[in-house]
């Protein structure tokens, strides 16, 4: 969807280190940090089926094997088979001479026109089926001989676990999670009970010699080949129980559901994306996508001829508020440092050895998007994260944390363009909703200069700045990296406390990387 | 990126009172049973089957040169009919694509040269990327990205879908002017080239 | 439908289980009788996602790293549809993974899914578990080689494992080759460009098969092959839309015969591969392990190959047996002079490609998940994945928390042998 | 001398482009926007065709092109085949070659398309991209229904061409019949 406006071309920078455009990047009001999705963890919010839009509750999907029980695929292009009607004449029961018209059913692909009949299925009475599905004939052996390794891991559990107590360790994960049943001691001697000799196997499955492996029948020498009857691989992977050669033996499979996914912050576990139950609703109960929350800035054009090193060009970017409250921005030179102990230019945050939390013990650390410069003139109001706390405990054990809990990125981008800030902050008024519908709604007169400020439009404005190229090679393309602080007014901490706090303002950063030449496609 | 201004000579399109700017070239059969809701602009080329079933299209749709807008056909057990085609608002459906579903969400996205097979349902915000084939019947689910042929889930779009194709859809409408008509953001877009020109 | 359902264990969230190959990746959950999926090992390119990557062209570890995250998601969110970290998890995985991706997978798995314990399964012990037998002669033809590795009674003998390129890999070379000798309609050059791996995987999966032995004979002799009767028919495969090609039947039986190169000295075959494995085992375990030879991956799976297998190798062991061998090794054909082996072959529940996973499923449905898993913390304190190849794993006392964790296949306690 | 002849029965509309030696077939319905270029022999067209708008019917070769009965050409098709029998569809944009001839009960997939010089086998499905070839069971079944309604409905938007008049059409410039 980036390629609509070519959002692309502006990266913002994720806490973790991706570079995203803004519209894949989210917002934690509580960390008052960039998330994406690299970096927040995902969780299976509800089933649905993409064909029927039907919920599925968790459990029935799970006892279903994760597939609609009314929408069906097409075994042979994948598909949603279609359910199609016929009419048949048959002979009325009573009066065996007359014929009376009777419905039957069939499924039918409308792209590849396969249907039930090539398979052999027979039209159903019902519009329902049920149609015959790919069944492993020897589904009952696996159960044996699994039944049989659980009844060897139970005797090795009992054996090494005689001095613990046993409690349904099922009905334990069910209420509290898996966590209290670790860490889990193993004992080094082999126990008694395991020189006992082994039960014999419920199934074993037979071997086959010479005589039960007949060489290939001569049909196979025969018979020209042709090709459209003989399955592909993707059509035998849809089918693991059978993988049919023939794509006459290929039967239709229940259609998969999909999920929607909630995300949630690793740093504050609180979600930043809830989407709504129903399928069909595209609303969220939670959305903080950073579209909705942090400022968007835009290129208005690409250069239009190469930047040497070392000169400098003018661009102009366009601004927008996204959000109900106004803000002043400001622009400042890249600072962004990746969420790292030593800092080092080394950004392989995924090398062995950084894993461990107890090498962490250095706490000054760079802070990634957060950071109270001296230059502004705006009060700093700590969010009041716990109630207690000074802002700097707050702050660190908050840094801390994203250290220890977010994954890293490291994603290579050369930033060669610097930007000259320009004094000046830009003030953008909020968001406002009947503005949209309002065509020649008035714009408010901020007195810019219009050197600086050439345009504005109800939260917009189009700013002028002048970036410089570095003094490096030049056979790269031009990528400007910018900072902006901008006023974000934080609504989650009044709504928290009861109303008793107004809602509180706080400067925030957030780190751009522009590419300057990228032509729209 | 802004959007770049797209210009019509003024003769070749109406624009009526709630907006809609329809190109002559159009092929609108059966026009008494198309329904453009406003705002929305028809490019040349659009055949829009108004004759066999009604077409009703949203506020601040954009078809794209060449589209062919279809109702589809079904057969019932009593009978035959064409099916009537709704598009829902702020849908864009590019540059020579073939539309033959029976209700297009709002939001939706249709890249060039895809062909949307009967009946098809494509639910809000999902997106179709260019030449696509979607088979008969398809439903594409809200916020899912189908491509290929046959076109299958691929992708998901972002969370921020809807207000992005309303910019998108409104974007495209303030940059689509009659070529007599200055520059939308006339106000400094001829003064940048001159400015950044003094620069370097 | 889950094999346990019923059985006051409704409420179990079985784990997961993956087996991640080089061409393909089986996923699904323990306690079912085949994967959720499988699909192939890649991952859409960042830069256009209408490309794939495959996860073994990885450039080093960082980029196998996002790799795996990517893939691992489309599994979970795609596939399986479970929340990661709800779920342990059973890796079955290769003998001879390299350390890094394994490592690599650890860091992908326990720190970025959070999965709180992991089952690492051998994928060879999986197999042999899926047959319900403790003993087999596992002959696993993957992607890149083919690898005969011998279980008795639950004990891997690992140093006599055998491995050859003979994988997938070296059949599709092999078939490009025979396509471009055989193809009636088009030049070489025409049809070199068209031939991507995709499509010469199809022609081997749709066209190929395993040839008659007496059939074979005549084949490895080019002047005898134009006597073979009856003669192949051609054969149409069409390509694209521009491209339909005819090709000479008789690729379809020689493509195959890559695997049986007897009398090539340079070259190896599977028979000989199984044969030189069965005489450096002990003698004891010979008999058994030739009537439980057990066939793991999907290329084996081309009609004919099981009944040609046998009748190879029984063929090599008379002529060993009665007349002057033409073979390399004295000693080699020394043990089977005497020998009258039957060559067996294990007729497994499950499709040839599916044997490791269900391995995995049988072990994830079972309390190993929980005596054997190496759990995050331990690996958060560690930093390994116990290995049969990493020394500081297998010494007598083990690391604390370790000790026969990683590796066992039985609730026998048997682990692989030690001190190799 | 190029001329249309259109049988009783058909439906061809006004808005269609017809150009050459074209003879349409009773039950026929052509949609407004289609085209039928007989810019080389005649093209013969059966009873009971569909051909739908920026459907392209085009033959370029000197011999005739004779189409059977019951095919369906769907919106923006591009069909030169030899010869083309019955009940086969061409579905949407699909592209069909001019050294194929088409037998019956065949399906050319929405956006495929088919070149190389072969006489398809009856009942094959030509589908997706990269190109699928499969044999159906059964052939697609008439569209009787559609063509009912359509020759009733369309009449009430479209000026549709009198079929009982022989109608002489411009002959194509010379130099465009190749």
């Amino acid at each position: 969807m980036s390629h609509l406006f070519q959002l692309d071309t502006v990266k913002y920078v994720c806490c973790c280190g991706s570079l995203k455009p803004i519209c894949n990047v989210y917002f934690c009001r509580h960390c008052l940090r960039l998330r994406c999705h690299y970096c927040v963890s995902h969780e299976v919010d509800s089933h649905y089926c993409g064909n029927c839009s039907e919920n599925m509750p968790s459990a029935e999907a799970k006892q279903k094997r994760n597939r609609c029980g009314t929408c069906y695929d097409c075994p042979s292009c994948k598909q949603t088979l279609s359910i199609r009607a016929t009419t048949i004449q048959v002979p009325l029961e009573d009066e065996p001479e007359k014929l009376v018209a009777k419905k039957l059913y069939y499924l039918a692909c409308g792209f590849c026109r396969w249907t039930s009949r090539d398979a052999g299925l027979p039209d159903s009475q019902n519009t329902s089926g049920p149609w015959a599905e790919p069944e492993n004939p020897l589904a009952q052996q696996i159960i044996e001989i699994s039944d049989y390794f659980r009844m060897l891991a139970i005797r090795e559990k009992n054996s090494k676990d005689k001095k613990f107590v046993q409690k349904s360790k099922y009905l334990a994960a069910g209420r509290h999670g898996v966590a209290h049943l670790l860490p889990r001691r193993y004992p080094v001697s082999v126990p008694e009970e395991m020189s006992k000799p082994l039960p014999t196997p419920l199934y074993l499955a037979p071997t086959e010699g010479m005589e039960d492996l007949p060489e290939l029948s001569d049909d196979v020498y025969e018979d020209e080949l042709i090709i459209p009857k003989v399955t592909s691989l993707t059509q035998r992977l849809r089918q693991l129980e059978t993988q049919p050669r023939e794509t006459s033996k290929l039967l239709p499979t229940h259609k998969q559901l999909l999920v929607k996914r909630s995300l949630r912050c690793r740093v504050c576990e609180r979600n930043i994306s809830k989407p709504e139950y129903s399928p069909v609703s595209i609303k969220f109960k939670i959305q903080l996508n950073a579209y909705f929350h942090v400022p968007q800035i835009r290129l208005m054009t690409p250069l239009n001829e190469p930047l040497v090193p070392g000169r400098k060009a003018r661009i102009v970017l366009r601004l927008a508020n996204p959000t109900q409250f106004p803000t002043a921005i400001r622009f400042l030179p890249f600072s962004f440092v990746p969420l790292q102990k030593d800092g080092s230019t080394d950004k392989r945050a995924l090398d062995a050895g950084k894993f461990d939390p107890t090498r962490e013990s250095s706490t000054d650390h760079s802070l990634p998007s957060h950071t109270l410069t001296p230059t502004t003139s705006i009060t700093f109001i700590t969010p009041s994260m716990t109630g207690g706390g000074t802002l700097g405990s707050g702050e660190s054990t908050q840094i801390m944390k994203e250290i220890h809990v977010l994954p890293r990125r490291s994603e290579r981008f050369s930033q060669n363009c610097d930007v000259i800030p320009p004094a000046d902050e830009i003030v953008l008024p909020p968001r406002d909703e009947t503005s949209d519908f309002d065509d020649f709604a008035e714009t408010p007169d901020f007195n810019d200069d219009p050197k600086l400020v050439p345009w504005r439009k109800a939260n917009k404005a189009a700013v002028y700045l002048d970036v410089i190229r570095q003094l490096t090679d030049g056979s790269e393309p031009p990528v400007l990296g910018i900072t902006i602080e901008y006023d974000y007014v934080n609504t989650i901490v009044a709504l928290e406390s009861k109303g008793v706090q107004e809602p509180q303002k706080v400067r925030l950063q957030a780190h751009l990387l522009i590419a300057l030449d990228r032509i729209p496609s | 990126m802004e959007l770049k201004d797209i210009f019509y000579n003024k003769q070749d399109f109406v624009e009526t009172a709630s907006g809609n700017k329809v190109s002559r070239s159009t092929v609108l059969c059966g026009s008494q049973n198309i329904v453009i809701n406003g705002k929305s602009i028809v490019r040349d080329g659009v055949i829009i089957r108004g004759d066999l079933a009604s077409v009703r299209i949203g506020r601040q749709c954009v078809i794209d040169r060449h589209v062919t807008v279809r109702p589809p056909f079904k057969k019932f057990s009593k009978g035959v009919a064409f099916f009537p085609l709704h598009i829902g608002d702020n849908v864009f459906i590019g540059e020579g694509s073939v539309v033959n579903a029976a209700v297009i969400g709002s939001y939706v996205y249709i890249g060039k040269n895809c062909i949307i097979g009967r009946r098809c349902v494509l639910k809000d915000c999902c997106m179709v990327a260019d030449n696509t084939v979607l088979a008969p019947e398809t439903v594409v689910p809200s916020f899912a990205i189908y491509s290929g042929s046959p076109g299958l889930h691929t992708r998901d779009q972002p969370d921020c879908t809807q207000d992005l194709m309303i910019e998108f859809t409104k974007s495209y409408y303030q940059h689509f002017l009659p070529n007599t008509a200055p520059p939308s953001s006339s106000i400094f877009s001829t003064n940048i080239s001159s400015e950044i020109a003094s620069v370097s | 439908m889950p094999l346990y359902e019923g059985i006051g264990l409704i409420n179990e969230k079985h784990p997961v289980v993956l087996e991640i190959g080089q061409a393909f990746t089986k996923a699904g959950f323990a306690g079912e009788s085949a994967p959720r999926c499988f699909i192939p090992s890649t991952v859409p390119c960042k830069d256009n996602p209408t490309q794939v990557r495959k996860l073994i062209d990885y450039q080093d570890e960082s980029d196998l790293y996002q790799m795996l995250v990517d893939f691992l998601n489309t599994i979970y969110f795609k596939h399986l549809l479970v929340t990661p970290k709800d779920r342990k998890v059973a890796i079955v995985e290769s003998l001879f993974c390299t350390s890094q991706w394994r490592h690599t997978l650890a860091k992908v798995l326990y720190l970025h899914y959070e999965i709180l314990t992991v089952l690492w399964i051998p994928s060879h012990l999986a197999a042999v578990c899926s047959t319900g037998s403790d003993t087999a002669l596992v002959v696993d033809v993957g992607y890149s080689e083919a690898l005969v590795l011998p279980v008795v009674n639950g004990v891997t003998l690992l140093s006599h494992v055998q491995s050859q390129d003979l994988g997938s890999k070296t059949f599709d070379e092999n078939l490009k080759i025979l396509l471009l000798e055989n193809c009636t309609n088009k030049s070489k050059e025409e049809l070199e460009p068209l031939l991507t791996p995709e499509v010469i995987e199809d022609i081997r999966l749709r066209a190929c098969f395993v040839t008659k032995i007496r059939r074979a004979q005549l084949l490895s002799d080019p002047s005898f092959a134009p006597n073979l009767d009856p003669q192949l028919k051609p054969f149409k495969y069409e390509i694209d839309g521009d491209n339909f090609v005819e090709f000479e039947g008789i690729l379809r039986e020689q493509a195959a015969e890559v695997w049986f190169k007897n009398k090539d000295p340079e070259g190896s075959s599977l028979p000989y591969m199984i044969l030189d494995c069965l005489a450096s085992c002990p003698i004891d375990t010979r008999k058994k392990l030739a009537s439980s030879i057990l066939i793991a991956g999907g290329t084996p799976m081309l009609p004919g190959f099981k009944a040609r297998l046998v009748r190879e190798l029984k063929k090599i062991e008379s002529e060993l047996g009665e007349t002057k061998p033409d073979f390399k090794d004295e000693k080699f054909t020394e043990k089977f002079r005497n020998g009258t082996y039957e060559f067996r072959i294990f007729s497994c529940p499950i499709k040839e490609n599916c044997v490791n996973w269900l391995g995995g499923a049988l072990y994830g449905a079972s309390e190993a998940v929980n005596l054997r898993g190496v759990t995050k913390e331990f690996f958060m304190k560690n930093e390994i994945v116990p290995d049969w190849c990493n020394p500081g794993c297998n010494s007598v006392t083990g690391i604390v928390g370790v000790s026969n964790a990683a590796s066992s296949p039985f609730g026998s306690g048997v682990g692989l042998p030690k001190g190799l | 001398m190029a001329n249309l002849q259109i049988t009783v029965g058909a439906v061809v509309c006004v808005e269609a482009e017809i150009r050459g030696d074209v003879r349409i077939g009773t039950k026929t319905i052509v949609h407004p926007c289609a085209k039928i270029l007989a810019t080389g022999g005649p093209i013969v067209i059966g009873d009971a065709n569909i051909v739908e708008e920026l459907a392209t019917i085009e033959n370029k070769s000197p011999e005739p092109m004779v189409i059977g009965n019951n095919n369906v050409f769907e919106v923006g098709s591009l069909v030169k085949a030899k010869a083309i029998g019955d009940h086969n569809i061409f579905e949407t944009k699909c592209f069909v070659g001019d050294e194929i001839s088409i037998g019956n009960g065949c399906v050319f997939g929405a956006g495929t398309k088919v070149t190389p010089s072969q006489a398809v086998p009856d009942n094959s499905v030509f589908y997706g991209q990269p190109l699928k070839h499969r044999l159906a069971g059964e052939r697609p079944s008439a569209q009787t229904l559609q063509i009912d309604f359509l020759s009733r409905i369309l009449p009430n938007y479209h000026n549709i061409i009198n079929p009982t008049i022989k109608r002489e059409i411009p002959a194509l410039p010379a130099e465009k019949t190749s």
